[in-house]
């Protein structure tokens, strides 16, 4: 095990709102190993976001990690207390967001709140902070970055923004990165520019990456192992490639189904009926029965574990 | 900027021009200031002299071009109870109550800006609705309550304070005490529910995900932002404040425009009403020019779109 | 799409320009060329996709041709009549035929309202039915989109993302139109629901004949609705061509750089993208010449000085370079 | 077709928050309940509400008759008061309590007419000029901004002074100092409402502008005008108070507690009962107020409900 | 009381550097230092100490030397006086007849100053020789003197305002009094230092300031706190608190202000009939009001002709009906069993204690079946429906009296001038008034007026209600005398 950045085991994280608990993340375990690219993918509202804020340890009230380890280089970061965890934060382990446009401070330049991450680890004085802003804007592909440095984030388009982010969450050579949807918001051409600059340098200082998306186009061309989320919880779990040559779950399945693609015409397209359930009011058994074509009466009322159903590939079902 | 600054100026043109017909209706629909002006015996024919000489005898459009082109000249009229024009009259009183303004201003930042804070980022706390309480009481208590009770405690009470009149700093402080406790009560409501918001903002992750402390992310990245809609909603409490100047200048004999309107309105003094009137308009709209320059300031967004 | 091809609607020249003013005094305004001379026909029963990336002017097309906005210049003719120049009355009772469905199903519908006051409204409003029988045409257009005629007295909010869009399908029906303008209608929806809400739409054209023009940026989906496909650049159409045309054979370095950048959901797959550098230039300040030329791998002199204009090369496939792939 | 569709929509029910008609009014009054300010501000509006309904049976005295022997008795709990006058009685011998419930009708019906009128004004002008912009935008806005910078106070003291105060005039000039703040929140409210898809769909099926108007827009910017005319009425309770300082409030023998408070402050030293209760009474009422419409502005944020989601 | 320890120079008013301060506090600024152009007692309180009148009262309202020395009657018509030499306005001019000429004929002949009407008898100032002068009326003026020692007769500097012009000595104003004009800060405080070029005897405050402050809470804690020496106008609920705090007491004396109310006895309405104005006379507790409105501070009066003027009647004087079932019965009688209804207009803040006086006074009518509608008016409303005499049955209104005669007590009650306010009419009273006013015969002149009072206390035009009293607070470390015309001459305060 010693082989894996970080471990997270059994995470549960709560949501105690007006109406009752949202059990967003709901007993989630995987690892990332260093080098690694590990992707988790799923639906709107499964807990892809909550997993990895909960790894930050920037759960806002009213959400409250309630149970689970999480550990990073042999530290359990549940277990730091706030000031030693904000150390790592920036530093060690770091992230990026989905939206580059409302993801940096308006009223800052983008040399200020670059060079911030500098002056709080690395404890430069602004001169140097400023002349390692430039080059870390250098870095990832941002051309003429000494003007850049002084400009505000809104003069930006939102791939350089996003550039900003990244060069912000490498700063000081994270050991894990958390991509949470970095390309979502942008255009095809400028997605494609990130995921290029994302795969390089994950090659260049071997961080281990997690990276959240919906987009399984996007799971194909950067993961290395994928985990697949529904309602809170892991339900598949493998290679990329097995996970896409043989999906083990019906929601995988499912989602693969849905998908039009580029190299296929089909008149219809597969569909998952019905939609991702109220977290609220989750259905006994296997949370995916609802939806599932090929649901029984143990689906309705048992629940199904996580459960090797080939070398490395885990899910959640009884007919995996 | 400049462009900007320009461009604000003649907005203000067609505002000014409608507040002169705001004043003019004003004064006019007050009725005649005539038998105000004469004394107790003056014949029918007195009068009738007297109308003819202040053109009130001829059609209100005619009046009101004639009270524009006036107004264009600086020439507001002449105040009949002082019998001198009526602007230089007005400007007089104008440090007075600037002094006062600013200082319940200040007063009101003092107290509103860590307050706020403080009951955003502890929210749902004792503190908070503690701080919820006091606005709303700030925002209940009439001025002339306040006033009054301010002179009884401070000053016939503990004798820390001079009770009243325009003198050294410590005669400012009841007044503006006053005057700035709503203002400070509404600003701590608007900055409490600004930073609320904008914590919940992305880039406030951000700052946290970045493993700054806390204090920096605060009062960094939160304060500067949370205040660029608070500066805006302030400039449009001007008009408030300059209101409040008439009710907390009379409580505290503070020789202001306030003082001076309440007693041109009693007496009738329109001139002096109308010169006021246009004064106080001015020096709103400059206010809110003013917060929007310090809102580009603020916020570089603005600038460039 | 054969020989019975009848245009429905027929863009020509149509522009759009948003003035801004540069300063109070300096007399010049600028403009931002949203639509900067868009031509294209839609024939009766097919589906028209329109992709491109954000801001080159996709939904102010689709606006203008619903008259939501005004044309700078152009015209657009439907049905065989000219738009511009009709009545009110004319357009007003036209326009029964043109409806649209829009992209965000949380804004589209009014949260105050009932599903059956929302999808009754274009139905009152022409008072084409009235008491009972409006009460059945809702219920009936309600199923066509597949939900009950129990949901008619809820409000939006007690709907998914997916129900609303159909709730707002069964809206865009009522008038029985025959082009129906889908502002990327299943770009906000989840990936499991859109490809329910593709199938539906796919269904209802069959059974209804309905003609879309379909707007997106994610290429898969365009490609698996659309009969074509028009490709968007800042303003302009820069390729216009058969579905599988295109796709096989794209023809401007642009449509070329498009397909290559969307990320195939296979991981055996993976390949050498073309990237394009820099961003998308800003609409208000267009780059002279052929608008692409600033990331254009292939770029040439003349494209920074001229801008080509859209001809038609092979039959159907339009194309506006100087320079078109595949000719060698 | 391989769509379930039946299996689809039975799930609609658990999916979006199925609610069905009672279950609105539980719903909010359960929300009421977990805002403790919320539940605060409308039991006290209740009380005042109530007292101003039925000020006639369950005040103890005449609030006008004077008693000349009986003048600034204090509260009965001191020493020299007595349980006829709970609360004491005024210079003029009345009794505190009486004229604060009796005040209580003067208090609300200015406060509630005042913003029914500037309401009026302000959400029409607001709709109009949001709706239909250029000239006429620009027009109001301009005028807009007239009345912004000329201090309410200012134009209350300056009309009220040549019409003299009576309960309508005051009425007529608080509304027509105020309609300002509402033509101001409802038209931003209608920028941003006039550019929702729903909006655009309307027109899309070829709704009229009135149409647009009174079924699309004007149900969804009312939310903010309700928020905002509940404070109103607390501050026009306040401003009322102010007016009565400057002589300008409601006139006797008519009471309110803005004229209490004003006549009372002479007392303020000698007989402290005869302004503070009144004070009390404006100030608990305002919070009340105030509390409740902190409240209304959550729950009627659409931004709210969307979190609550 | 402790002193605040606020700034020295403006608060303070004990000696600093040895200089003895009066600091006296009123309710509002004085209006203009146009003499002739206000008619406001609190103004001339204070220009009495930097102008001189030919003649003055003193504190027992005997007339007595200024400006002029000496003084007699040539005719009916013509008053010679003798001018005191040697005296020199604060600018060094040379006190002349020039000046009287000057002063009084301007109040004399302008029709636009307010004074105009009680100096227009004045028919021209015949100067003799630089220090004699010759005041010729239009008609006989029994009441010259009177005329001569109030507002509006304070002498003028002729040659300045000549020179410099008038509105010069708007802004720098000169006399010839005690003291003169240091500083004016509007709404504020007007400072006077002593003059050491006075004719009289030396001034003996270095510096006197008069503070205006409208609220009375706010006066009276200046008071309490030392700020000021003398407070003016103290309302009655604080007097007890000024006695009790240490270092401050007050002072109350009778003034010349009589509050009352005006009846019409304009065909139509309810008070035209005399037995309702008696009913509304009985059914008003006079006593009762001063009593516990006033705490005590007044007198109740059926005339207004109290004591200290010229002509009272004392068995009006100090008298109050009151009775309330008679009133009842009158009402009745008048063809009102059920009672009545009218409108009473008041003033609101204008008079001490005003609005408080006329909501007790609708409660007592209401007693006896009397339905008054209050209508409570800001002064300025008031007065311009006032002036537009546009009052309903009733209202109610103060009157000085500043020229210390029966006559002025009558002005508004003859059939002329009554029209359209009171509508009364009385040939009887119209001859009597019109004799006393030029009668130089004094006996008889006050038996008219005697009679003319008992006259209008039957008819009831106007009803009497108390003369009032002015409260003052004053510092222990003064020692003050109220006086009937309310003036304050400083030099007549002195430190203890
Ligand atoms: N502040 C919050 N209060 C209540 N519930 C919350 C809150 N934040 C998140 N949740 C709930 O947690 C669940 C998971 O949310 P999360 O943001 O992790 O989803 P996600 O997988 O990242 O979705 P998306 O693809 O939309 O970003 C959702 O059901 C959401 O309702
Ligand atoms: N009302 C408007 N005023 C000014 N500019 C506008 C307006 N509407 C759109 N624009 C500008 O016109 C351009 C085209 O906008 P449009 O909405 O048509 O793009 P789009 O292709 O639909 O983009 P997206 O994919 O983001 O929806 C953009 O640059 C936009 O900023
Ligand atoms: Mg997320
Ligand atoms: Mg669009």
């Amino acid at each position: 095990m010693e082989a894996n950045l970080l471990e997270v085991k059994h995470l549960r994280t709560h949501f105690k709102t007006e109406d009752g608990v949202v059990p967003s993340v709901n007993g989630v375990s995987f690892s990332v190993a260093k080098g690694e690219t590990l992707a988790i993918v799923g639906e709107s509202g499964c807990g892809k976001s909550v997993t990895s804020l909960s790894i930050m340890g920037l759960v806002a009230p009213p959400g409250e990690v309630v149970g689970g380890e999480i550990w990073l280089e042999g530290q359990n970061l549940l277990a730091l207390s706030k000031k030693e965890l904000r150390k790592l934060r920036g530093n060690k382990l770091s992230m990026i967001f989905q939206e580059p446009m409302t993801s940096l401070n308006p009223v800052f330049t983008i040399g200020n709140q670059l060079g911030e991450v500098f002056r709080q680890h690395r404890q430069m004085d602004k001169k140097e902070a400023r002349a390692h802003s430039i080059e870390m804007l250098d870095h990832v592909g941002i051309p003429n970055a000494e003007k850049i440095v002084d400009s505000f984030p809104h003069q930006l388009s939102g791939g350089m923004r996003q550039r900003v982010m990244i060069a912000m969450a490498l700063a000081c050579n994270p050991a894990l990165l958390i991509a949470d949807e970095p390309t979502t918001a942008l255009d095809v051409t400028i997605q494609a520019q990130i995921l290029e600059l994302l795969k390089k340098l994950n090659k260049e200082f071997q961080t281990g990456v997690i990276l959240i998306t919906h987009d399984l186009g996007v799971v194909a061309e950067m993961a290395d192992r994928v985990v697949v989320m529904y309602a809170g919880e892991v339900v598949e779990q493998a290679d990329v490639f097995s996970l896409f040559a043989e999906p083990k779950h019906p929601y995988t399945k499912g989602l693969l189904g849905s998908l039009p693609k580029l190299d296929e015409n089909r008149e219809e397209l597969d569909s998952i009926p019905g939609s991702v359930p109220n977290p609220l009011d989750m259905p006994d058994g296997c949370a995916f029965h609802p939806r599932c074509p090929a649901a029984t009466e143990e689906c309705k009322q048992n629940k199904p574990q996580l459960q090797e159903v080939a070398l490395n590939h885990l899910a959640r079902c009884f007919y995996a | 900027m400049r462009q900007y600054l320009l461009k604000s100026i003649l907005q203000i043109v067609p505002v000014l021009f409608l507040i002169s017909i705001i004043v003019f209706v004003l004064v006019y629909v007050t009725g005649d200031p005539v038998s105000l002006m004469l004394s107790d015996t003056a014949t029918d024919e007195d009068r009738e002299i007297l109308i003819a000489a202040l053109g009130l005898d001829q059609p209100m459009h005619i009046q009101y071009f004639r009270f524009l082109g006036n107004m264009l000249q600086g020439d507001f009229g002449t105040s009949f109870r002082y019998d001198m024009p009526a602007l230089p009259i007005v400007l007089e009183r104008l440090p007075a109550t600037f002094e006062l303004a600013i200082a319940a201003m200040i007063v009101a930042t003092v107290i509103s800006i860590p307050l706020g804070i403080l009951s955003a980022t502890k929210r749902n706390s004792f503190l908070d609705i503690f701080v919820s309480g006091a606005s709303v009481l700030g925002k209940a208590m009439p001025h002339f309550w306040l006033g009054i009770m301010l002179i009884l405690l401070f000053a016939v009470e503990w004798k820390t304070l001079p009770v009243s009149g325009r003198g050294s700093w410590d005669h400012l402080i009841l007044p503006a005490f006053t005057l700035g406790t709503g203002i400070a009560a509404e600003m701590t409501r608007l900055i409490r529910s600004s930073m609320l918001e904008i914590l919940g903002q992305d880039y406030i992750r951000t700052a946290r995900s970045k493993g700054l402390i806390e204090t920096i992310v605060v009062y960094k990245h939160a304060l500067r932002n949370s205040l660029i809609p608070v500066v805006t909603i302030m400039a449009l409490q001007t008009s408030t404040l300059i209101g409040g100047t008439l009710i907390t200048e009379t409580i505290f004999s503070w020789p202001g425009m306030g003082q001076l309107i309440i007693q041109a309105v009693n007496t009738r003094d329109m001139a002096i009403v109308q010169a006021a009137v246009f004064v106080v308009a001015f020096l709103v709209i400059v206010s809110n020019i003013l917060a929007d320059i310090l809102y580009r300031v603020l916020d570089p967004r603005i600038k460039y779109n | 799409m054969d020989q019975t091809k009848e245009p429905l609607l027929v863009v020509k020249g149509l522009k759009k320009h948003f003035p801004f003013k540069k300063g109070m005094f300096s007399k010049e305004t600028g403009y931002v060329r949203a639509v900067d001379g868009v031509d294209f026909t839609v024939y009766r029963g097919e589906t028209l996709g329109i992709v491109g990336e954000s801001g080159c002017g996709k939904s102010t097309t689709g606006q203008m041709i619903l008259q939501l906005l005004e044309p700078t210049e152009g015209e657009i003719w439907f049905e065989g009549r000219n738009l511009s120049t009709l009545g009110k009355a004319e357009v007003r009772t036209l326009r029964q035929h043109l409806q649209m469905i829009f992209q965000d199903p949380y804004s589209s519908l009014n949260p105050r309202m009932r599903v059956e006051e929302i999808v009754a409204e274009p139905l009152r409003v022409h008072g084409t039915h009235k008491g009972s029988e409006l009460k059945e045409k809702v219920v009936e257009l309600l199923r066509l989109v597949g939900l009950d005629a129990h949901h008619m007295s809820r409000h939006p909010h007690e709907f998914s993302g997916g129900q609303r869009q159909r709730i707002g399908i069964a809206r865009a029906l009522a008038l029985n139109p025959s082009l129906i303008v889908c502002d990327e209608p299943v770009s906000a929806l989840d990936v499991s629901i859109q490809s329910q809400v593709l199938n539906l739409l796919k269904k209802l054209q069959k059974e209804l004949k309905l003609t879309y023009i379909f707007i997106a940026h994610g290429l898969p989906a365009v490609k698996h609705i659309s009969d074509r496909i028009a490709v968007m650049y800042l303003g302009k159409i820069v390729e216009l061509a058969e579905r599988d045309e295109l796709f096989a054979n794209p023809r401007h370095p642009y449509t070329e750089a498009l397909l290559s950048a969307v990320p195939i959901p296979d991981p055996t797959q993976r390949k050498e993208r073309i990237v394009l550098q820099g961003d998308l230039p800003n609409p208000a300040n267009p780059p002279s010449g052929c608008h692409f030329h600033t990331r254009c791998p292939y770029v040439q002199d003349v494209c920074r000085q001229t801008a080509p204009t859209l001809t038609e090369g092979t039959a159907g496939h339009f194309v506006s370079c100087h320079f078109p792939l595949g000719q060698s | 077709m391989s769509l379930p569709l039946e299996s689809q929509t039975a799930q609609a029910g658990s999916v979006g928050q199925a609610v069905k008609k009672p279950g609105q009014l539980r719903r909010l009054a359960r929300m009421l309940l977990k805002s403790k300010t919320g539940t605060i501000g409308l039991l006290i509006v209740i009380v005042v509400v109530f007292m101003a309904v039925f000020a006639s049976a369950i005040a103890p005295h005449d609030p006008a008759k004077t008693q000349a022997a009986q003048r600034l008795k204090p509260p009965m709990w001191m020493e020299g008061g007595s349980p006829a006058n709970p609360l004491g009685t005024d210079n003029l011998g009345r009794d505190v309590l009486s004229r604060i419930i009796y005040g209580s009708q003067v208090s609300l019906m200015v406060g509630v007419c005042a913003v029914a009128v500037a309401g009026a004004i302000g959400v029409v002008l607001g709709l109009v000029s949001g709706y239909f912009g250029g000239i006429v935008d620009n027009l109001i806005m301009r005028t807009v901004d007239s009345f912004l910078a000329i201090p309410n106070i200012l134009f209350m003291l300056v009309i009220l002074t040549v019409l003299g105060p009576s309960l309508t005039t005051l009425i007529l000039v608080l509304g027509f100092t105020n309609w300002v703040k509402y033509a101001r929140i409802i038209r931003g409210e209608v920028l941003s409402v006039k550019e929702r898809d729903f909006v655009r769909a309307a027109r899309t099926v070829g709704a009229s502008d009135g149409r647009i108007i009174f079924t699309h827009i004007l149900p969804n910017v009312i939310s903010s005008f309700i928020v905002v005319s509940t404070l109103s009425v607390a501050t026009t309770i306040i401003a009322e108070a102010s007016l009565s300082f400057l002589g300008l409030g409601i006139q006797p023998p008519t009471v309110s507690w803005g004229g209490m408070l004003s006549d009372g402050r002479q007392y303020l030293a000698t007989s402290w009962w005869v302004a503070t209760f009144p004070g009390v009474a404006i100030t608990i009422t305002v919070l009340g107020i105030m509390f409740l419409g902190d409240w209304l502005r959550d729950i009627l944020d659409p931004r709210m409900k969307a979190r609550a989601k | 009381p402790a002193q605040p320890s606020g700034n020295k120079e403006t608060t303070q008013p004990a000696a600093q550097n040895g200089d003895k301060v009066l600091t006296i506090a009123s309710g509002s600024d004085i209006v203009t230092f146009d003499i002739h152009d206000h008619n406001n007692t609190s103004t001339e309180a204070v220009h009495v100490n930097m102008f001189d009148y030919l003649v003055r009262k003193d504190a027992q309202q005997k007339v007595q030397p200024d400006l002029a020395t000496e003084w007699e009657t040539v005719n009916d018509t013509t008053w010679r006086f003798k001018l005191r030499q040697g005296v020199k306005f604060h600018n060094g001019d040379e006190f002349t007849a020039e000046d009287v000429k000057f002063t009084l004929e301007r109040v004399a002949t302008d029709n636009k100053l307010l004074e105009y009407g009680n100096y227009k008898q004045i028919k021209e100032v015949k100067v003799i020789d630089p220090h004699t002068i010759e005041i010729i009326t239009h008609a006989p003026e029994p009441v010259l003197l009177n005329r001569l020692s109030r507002l509006g007769s304070g002498i003028l500097p002729s040659k300045y305002i000549k020179e410099k012009g008038w509105d010069e000595f708007l802004k720098n104003p000169v006399g010839t009094g005690p003291y003169k004009l240091e500083k004016w800060v509007r709404d504020d405080r007007l400072t006077l230092v002593k003059n050491d070029e006075y004719f009289g005897e030396k001034p003996k405050w270095d510096k006197v300031v008069f503070r205006s402050i409208p609220e009375d809470a706010t006066r009276v804690a200046e008071l309490l706190t030392g700020g000021v020496d003398i407070a003016v106008n103290i309302p009655p609920s604080d007097l007890q608190r000024i006695k009790d705090n240490d270092g401050t007491d007050t002072k109350q004396g009778p003034t010349q202000r009589v509050m009352q109310l005006t009846l019409r006895l304009t065909p139509g309405t309810v008070t035209e009939n005399p037995k309702v104005r008696e009913a509304i006379d009985l059914a008003i507790d006079k006593q009762a009001i001063v009593d516990n409105i006033l705490a005590g501070g007044g007198v109740p009066t059926r005339t207004r002709v109290t004591p200290g003027n010229f002509g009272t009647n004392l068995d009006l004087y100090n008298k109050t009906l009151y009775d309330p079932e008679k009133a009842k019965q009158l009402l009745a009688e008048a063809g009102y069993p059920n009672g009545l209804e009218l409108t009473l207009n008041a003033t609101s803040g204008r008079y001490l204690k005003d609005k408080e006086t006329a909501e007790l006074i609708q409660a007592m009518l209401a007693e006896v079946g009397i339905n008054a509608k209050l209508e409570l008016l800001e002064w300025s409303k008031f007065n311009e429906k006032y002036k537009a005499k546009k009052f309903d049955e009733v209202f109610m209104i103060a009157y000085g009296n500043s020229m210390f005669d029966a006559s002025l007590a009558f002005d508004r009650l003859t059939t002329e001038r009554s029209k359209g306010e009171s509508d009364y009419s009385n040939p009887e009273l119209d001859k009597l008034l019109a004799d006393g006013e030029k009668n130089m015969n004094m006996e008889e002149r006050e038996k008219q007026y005697k009679q003319a009072q008992e006259i209008i206390a039957e008819e009831r035009p106007h009803i009497y209600l108390y003369q009032m009293n002015a409260n003052y607070g004053v510092s222990d470390r003064i020692n003050f005398e109220p006086r009937l015309d309310e003036m304050l001459f400083v030099d007549e305060i002195t430190l203890k």
